[in-house]
C-alpha cells in the first residue's frame, strides 16, 4: 500500500520488543512477520525441543466463518463415515452441472444399484444438460458402494455422485 | 418480474447484479468455478452452482455449464455482467432458445455491433461521424497503403473482431506498413481466429468519451450523459470520470444526442455504450459495448439512476420510466479501479490478501468482492475493487479520491493505488488536460 | 485557513473529521487513550498524541490534558466531535483563552442552549413552540402538581442538566406525583449533581424531528432540511431518515423556518441540531444540540453538504457560501446505527472483531474506525459503525439498506443488525408510520 | 511524544540501536527485519562477541546507506552501555502530555544527570501541560542510566522518559 502520510502504526519498536518478550515466553522457536513492506524475523537459538510450528501470526479468519463451522461438522461426519471407508474406495464426481438420472427411462431398471459389481467403462448414470443425455462412464473396476444423489436431482460440477469400492 | 436471475459472471459485478436483485426481491444464483468456492458472490447469493474448473473456458465461459445451471435453479433470466459471455450473441441466442431471458440487447445488435467495422458502417449510415478510414475490412497490403495514402498517414490496424488492445498497429509511413499489417494479421488470427483487420484514422492525442445508453422494448431510448475515461493503459481504462471536462454544454448535447440516434438506428435494447474519440471539437465513433460497464457506478453518481436495476427492469419488459429532460447532472464522480499488480511494472499480482480495509465517509463508494483472507486468483482479471467518488466540483472530487487512496489498505498484495495518487497529484490531470496519451506520458518520464 | 486541526475524540467521528481535513489539505493530530494506540484514527491522522489511560475520564475527557496536546503539536484549532467535550462550553472557553479555535459555536451559546430548562425560555422568547410546562426549574412537590393540572396530566418530570433519559419520569395522575417527582430528583442529582427539575405535557405518541442549522460567524444561518429519528430506545436513537415521511411541504417549511429563526434569536454559529417533538402538525422545541450529530450523515446525502467541511470552514472565518433557496433535497436517506450490543437484551458486547466485511454498491455509505482484527473496548460508547443509504424514494432506500445490512459481516461480537432488519420490516415502518414509541411496542410484542 | 510525519520512517540509526539493546536484553539469538529497500539482520553467535550485519538489500544509492556505515562505531558504543544494564532497571514514564524540562528554569541546573544517584521522592524533571509546571519526583530510589527525551521536547502520555537503575 502506499505511503502514508500519517504515522505508521504498524511494527514500531514496542512491538517488535513485545514480540521478544512473547517469543521467549513461548516455547517456539522462531517468530516472522510480514506486515505492509515490513518484515521481520526473530529467532531463538536451536534448542533440543522438537519444533513448533504456528503459522499465521495474523488470525487468518475468513469472512466465510459460519460456512466453516458447517464445514467442520460436515468433516466430521465424512471422517466418521471415512472410518469405515477403505482407501481403496472411488469417489465418482460429476464432470458437469445437469440433472442427475439413474436410468436411461423414466420406468426402466437404473444403471446401477448399491452392492453392484461395475467395470471400467461400464455406465453408471446419466447426467442431462441443456436436453443432452451424457452418459457417465465408471473410471474404474469395482462395488458401488453409495449413491449420493437422488434420481432426477441437480448436481453440480466436481460433485461426489457414488462411491465405488476399488478393494474388493 | 423475474422470479429468479442466474449471474453469469463472479466478482465484483457479481455482487453488483446480486444487490440489484436483493433491491428488487427478485432471487439470486451465483455460479462460480471450484477454486471460487469461497466467494462472497457464493456467499451472498440465494443459491449457487458450481460449473466447473478454475479455468475459464471450463467454467464462466462454458455455455452448456452455465444453461444447465439455470435449467436445474430455474433461473427465469440471466444476467451475463461485463467480460466472459456479456457480448457473445451465440450465448444470448441459445438463452432465447431456452426460453431465459437474457439481460441485454437482443442477440442479433449484439452480432451487429461486436463486428467493429461492421458496427462502424451501420453507424455511418444512421449519421453518427465515424474515423475516415476503410469501410469494412481491408482485403489486402496494397487496398490498406491506397487507403491510408488518402486519408493521410498515421493510421492505425484494427482486428474485426478485435478487442482489448491485441491485433492494432499503429502506422506512420508506407515503408512500415507491410510489417505492421502482417504482425497485427498474425496476432488477430491468434487472439480471435479471425484475421481480417480494418484501418482508420489515427488521432494523436484523442480523448476517449462514451455516452451512456438506455432502452426499453418499445423503442424509447435515453442517454445518461458521458463518461471521460481517457486514463488508460494499452487500451485498458484506469480512471473514468463524468462529466468529461473537456466537453461544452453544447457539445455534450450533440455527443449524446448522436449517440441516441446511433442506439435507435439499431433499435437497441437494454444498457449499452456509445465509445468516441474526441479530438478538438470532433468526435468519432468508435465501438459500442453491448453490456453493463466496469465505469458504470460514474454515471449513477451524477444521475442517481441505478443502471442494473433498470436493466433487469428494462429485460423484464418495463416500459422506460426516465424522460430524457428529467435526467439531471447532479456534481462530479469518479471511479480508481484498483489492481492486483505492481503499480508501475504493470505485472499481475495474485496471492491472499492480508488486510482488506474500505474506506468510508462520505460520497465514497466502494465495489469489491475482495476481503480479508481472500485469495485473488491467477485465473482471472487482475481488477479488485473500484474505488467511487462523488463531490460538488471536479475539484472536490479529486481531494475526495485522494483521501480514499490513502486510507485503502491492501495488505499482502500489491495493488495500483501507487500509481492512481500520482495521476491524482498529476498539474495536467487536475486540470483536466488528459488524452488517451496521457498515462504512457506520465510513465515515460 | 488552519494549518493544523486536533480531533479531540476516537472512533468514526474522529475518522470523519480526519477525511475532512485531507479533503481541504490541513494537517491533523489524532489523540488517544493508551488502549486505542491501534486506532484507525491514530493511523490516519498526519500526528497523534497519546493523553492518556483508557478511562475517559482520564484521556478523551481530560481538558488539560487535550489542550497541552494541542500546544504540543502546535494544532491552530481542535474539532470535538459528538459526545465528550463537545458541548463542554468550559472546554470551549479554555480553547478561545488559549488561542485555539474551537470548532463549534461560541462557549456562551453552549453554555445557554446546554441547560435545557434555560434553553426552552430562550426559544420561547424567540418565538419558537415549546411544550407547554413549568417556567424553569420546579420548585417544589406542590409547584409541580399545580403546573400539570394546570397543564394537564400526563406530564413528564426532567432534569435540568440532564440527558441520555436519566431523571426523566412520566406521570399520569396526582397520586403519582409524590414518588415520581421524588426519585427523578435523586436521579437527577446522582447523575448530573444537579437536582434541579422542570416539567412539561408528555405527548403520547410523539416523532422526534430535528432540523439540521448550519451559522456563519456574520448572522447568515440556514438549515439544511429536517431528520426525524422517531426510532429510538430509551432516547437512544437507531435509525434516522430524511425527509420526515411525517411532514408536507408546508409543514416541514414551517418547522425549518422556526428552527431558524430560533438559531438567530441566539446568534448560533457553526452546525447545530434543534430537536423538536412533533404531533399531530403540531411541533415543540425539546433542545438543541450545539455540536456535530451522530447522524449528520442522513443530511449529507440529501443535501450533497459536506457538513464537516462546513464546520471547518464556518470556524475559520469563511462566509456562508451557501444560499437558502439553493438547498435542495434530493431522494432519501436513512441511516442505522451499528452497536456492539445484543440486538434484543441490548447488553453491551465488546471484543475482538474477527471480521469485518462492510458493504458497499450504489448508493451505500459506511462511516467506521472498525477492522477485521480491531478489539471494541468496553470503555467506550458501543458505536461500532453507521451504515447510510440514499436511493430516489423511501421505499427504495429501505430495500438498499436491508441488503446493505444483511451482506454487513461482523463476527467475534455480536451487533444489533438483527434488530435493524426486524424494523425494517415492519409494516408500519415501510409505511412511515413510526413514533418514538415504535421500538417499544415491536420489542414488547 | 508527537509522532513526526514522513520520513523518519525508516531504520535509522536510533531505531536500529533500539534493536540492537533488544536483542542484547534478551535470549534471543537473531533478529531480522526489512523495511522497504532496507534489510537489517542482526545474529548473536553461539559465542559472547555480537556479529552485526547490516547491509541494504537492492539499491546500493539508497540514503540509509551513509548511514549503515557508521552503525558500526555507534554500535560498539552501545554494546559497551548495554553490558553494564541489568533488568533492575526501571523505566519513568510520563504521567501527562507535556513538554519535558530537566531544569527549573532556562539557566539552572538540570535537576539529574546521567550517572546521578537519585531517591524516591526526589524530583527528576518537570512536565508544563497548560502553563502548569508538573514536578515528576523519582518512585525508586536509585542511579539514572540514561534520559531518553531532550529538553524542551514534548512527551506523550506513558513514554518513558528515564531510565534508573535500581541494582545499585
Amino acid at each position: 500500500m502506499v505511503e502514508k502520510n500519517q504515522n505508521d502504526k504498524g511494527l514500531n519498536l514496542d512491538k517488535i520488543k513485545k514480540l521478544i518478550e512473547m517469543l521467549e515466553r513461548s516455547s517456539l522457536e522462531e517468530i516472522e512477520v510480514s506486515y505492509k513492506d515490513i518484515h521481520l524475523k526473530l529467532k531463538k537459538p536451536q534448542s533440543v525441543n522438537p519444533v513448533i510450528h504456528t503459522s499465521p501470526v495474523v488470525p487468518a479468519t475468513s469472512v466465510l466463518e459460519r460456512e466453516s463451522v458447517q464445514t467442520n461438522s460436515e468433516i466430521a461426519k465424512v471422517e466418521e463415515k471415512m472410518t469405515e471407508i477403505k482407501s481403496t474406495d472411488f469417489e465418482v464426481k460429476s464432470p458437469m452441472v445437469g440433472t442427475f438420472y439413474r436410468a436411461p427411462a423414466p420406468n426402466a431398471e437404473p444403471f446401477v444399484k448399491v452392492g453392484d459389481i461395475v467395470k471400467k467403462g461400464q455406465t453408471l448414470c446419466i447426467i442431462e444438460a441443456m436436453k443432452l443425455m451424457n452418459e457417465i462412464e465408471s473410471e474404474v473396476d469395482g462395488k458401488v458402494l453409495e449413491i449420493r444423489v437422488q434420481n432426477a436431482e441437480p448436481v453440480e460440477y466436481g460433485e461426489t455422485i457414488m462411491i465405488i469400492d476399488t478393494g474388493i | 418480474m423475474f422470479r429468479k436471475i442466474l449471474v453469469a459472471n463472479r466478482g465484483e459485478i457479481a455482487l453488483r447484479v446480486i444487490w440489484a436483485c436483493k433491491e428488487l426481491g427478485i432471487k439470486s444464483v451465483a455460479v462460480h468455478s471450484d477454486i471460487d468456492a469461497d466467494s462472497l458472490h457464493v456467499r451472498f447469493a440465494d443459491e449457487s452452482v458450481c460449473i466447473g474448473p478454475a479455468l475459464s473456458s471450463q467454467s464462466y465461459l462454458k455455455i452448456p455449464a452455465i444453461i444447465a445451471a439455470a435449467e436445474i435453479s430455474n433461473a427465469d433470466a440471466i444476467h451475463p455482467g461485463y467480460g466472459f459471455l456479456s457480448e457473445n450473441p451465440e450465448f444470448a441466442e441459445i438463452c432465447r432458445a431456452c426460453n431465459i431471458t437474457f439481460i441485454g440487447p437482443s442477440p442479433e445488435v449484439i452480432a451487429l455491433m461486436g463486428n467493429k467495422s461492421e458496427a462502424k458502417k451501420t453507424m455511418k449510415k444512421a449519421g453518427v461521424p465515424v474515423i475516415p478510414g476503410s469501410d469494412g475490412p481491408v482485403k489486402s497490403l496494397d487496398e490498406a497503403i491506397s487507403i491510408a495514402k488518402d486519408i493521410t498517414f498515421p493510421v492505425i490496424l484494427k482486428a474485426s473482431s478485435g478487442g482489448g488492445g491485441k491485433g492494432m498497429r499503429v502506422v506512420y509511413s508506407e515503408n512500415e506498413m507491410k510489417d505492421a499489417f502482417n504482425l497485427a494479421r498474425s496476432e488477430a488470427m491468434a487472439s480471435f481466429n479471425d484475421d481480417s483487420l480494418y484501418l482508420e484514422k489515427y488521432l494523436e492525442n484523442p480523448r476517449h468519451i462514451e455516452v451512456q445508453i438506455l432502452g426499453d422494448k418499445y423503442g424509447n431510448i435515453i442517454h445518461l450523459n458521458e463518461r471521460e475515461c481517457s486514463i488508460q493503459r494499452r487500451h485498458q481504462k484506469l480512471i473514468e470520470e463524468a462529466p468529461s471536462p473537456a466537453l461544452t454544454p453544447a457539445l455534450r448535447k450533440q455527443i449524446c444526442e448522436t449517440a441516441v440516434r446511433g442506439a435507435k438506428f439499431v433499435n437497441y435494447q437494454n444498457a449499452g455504450t456509445m465509445e468516441f474519440l474526441y479530438d478538438n471539437g470532433n468526435f468519432y465513433f468508435m465501438e459500442m459495448n453491448t453490456r453493463i460497464q466496469v465505469e458504470h457506478p460514474v454515471t449513477e453518481n451524477i444521475t442517481n439512476i441505478d443502471l442494473l436495476i433498470s436493466q433487469i427492469l428494462s429485460a423484464c419488459g418495463d416500459k422506460m420510466i426516465y424522460k430524457q429532460k428529467e435526467i439531471k447532472i447532479v456534481g462530479h464522480a469518479m471511479e480508481c479501479r484498483i489492481n492486483a499488480e505492481d503499480p508501475f511494472y504493470f505485472t499481475p499480482n495474485p496471492g491472499k490478501i492480508t488486510t482488506f480495509h474500505t474506506p468510508g465517509g462520505p460520497g465514497v463508494r466502494v465495489d469489491t468482492a475482495a476481503y480479508t483472507g481472500c485469495v485473488i486468483s491467477p485465473y482471472y482479471d487482475s481488477l479488485i475493487a473500484k474505488l467511487v467518488t462523488r463531490a460538488p466540483t471536479r475539484q472536490d472530487c479529486i481531494s475526495r479520491m485522494k483521501r480514499a487512496l490513502e486510507s485503502f489498505i491492501i495488505e499482502g498484495i500489491k495493488t495500483n493505488i501507487p500509481l492512481h495518487l500520482k495521476i491524482l497529484e498529476n498539474r495536467k490531470f487536475k486540470m483536466g488536460k488528459i488524452s488517451t496519451k496521457f498515462l504512457e506520458e506520465l510513465l515515460s518520464r
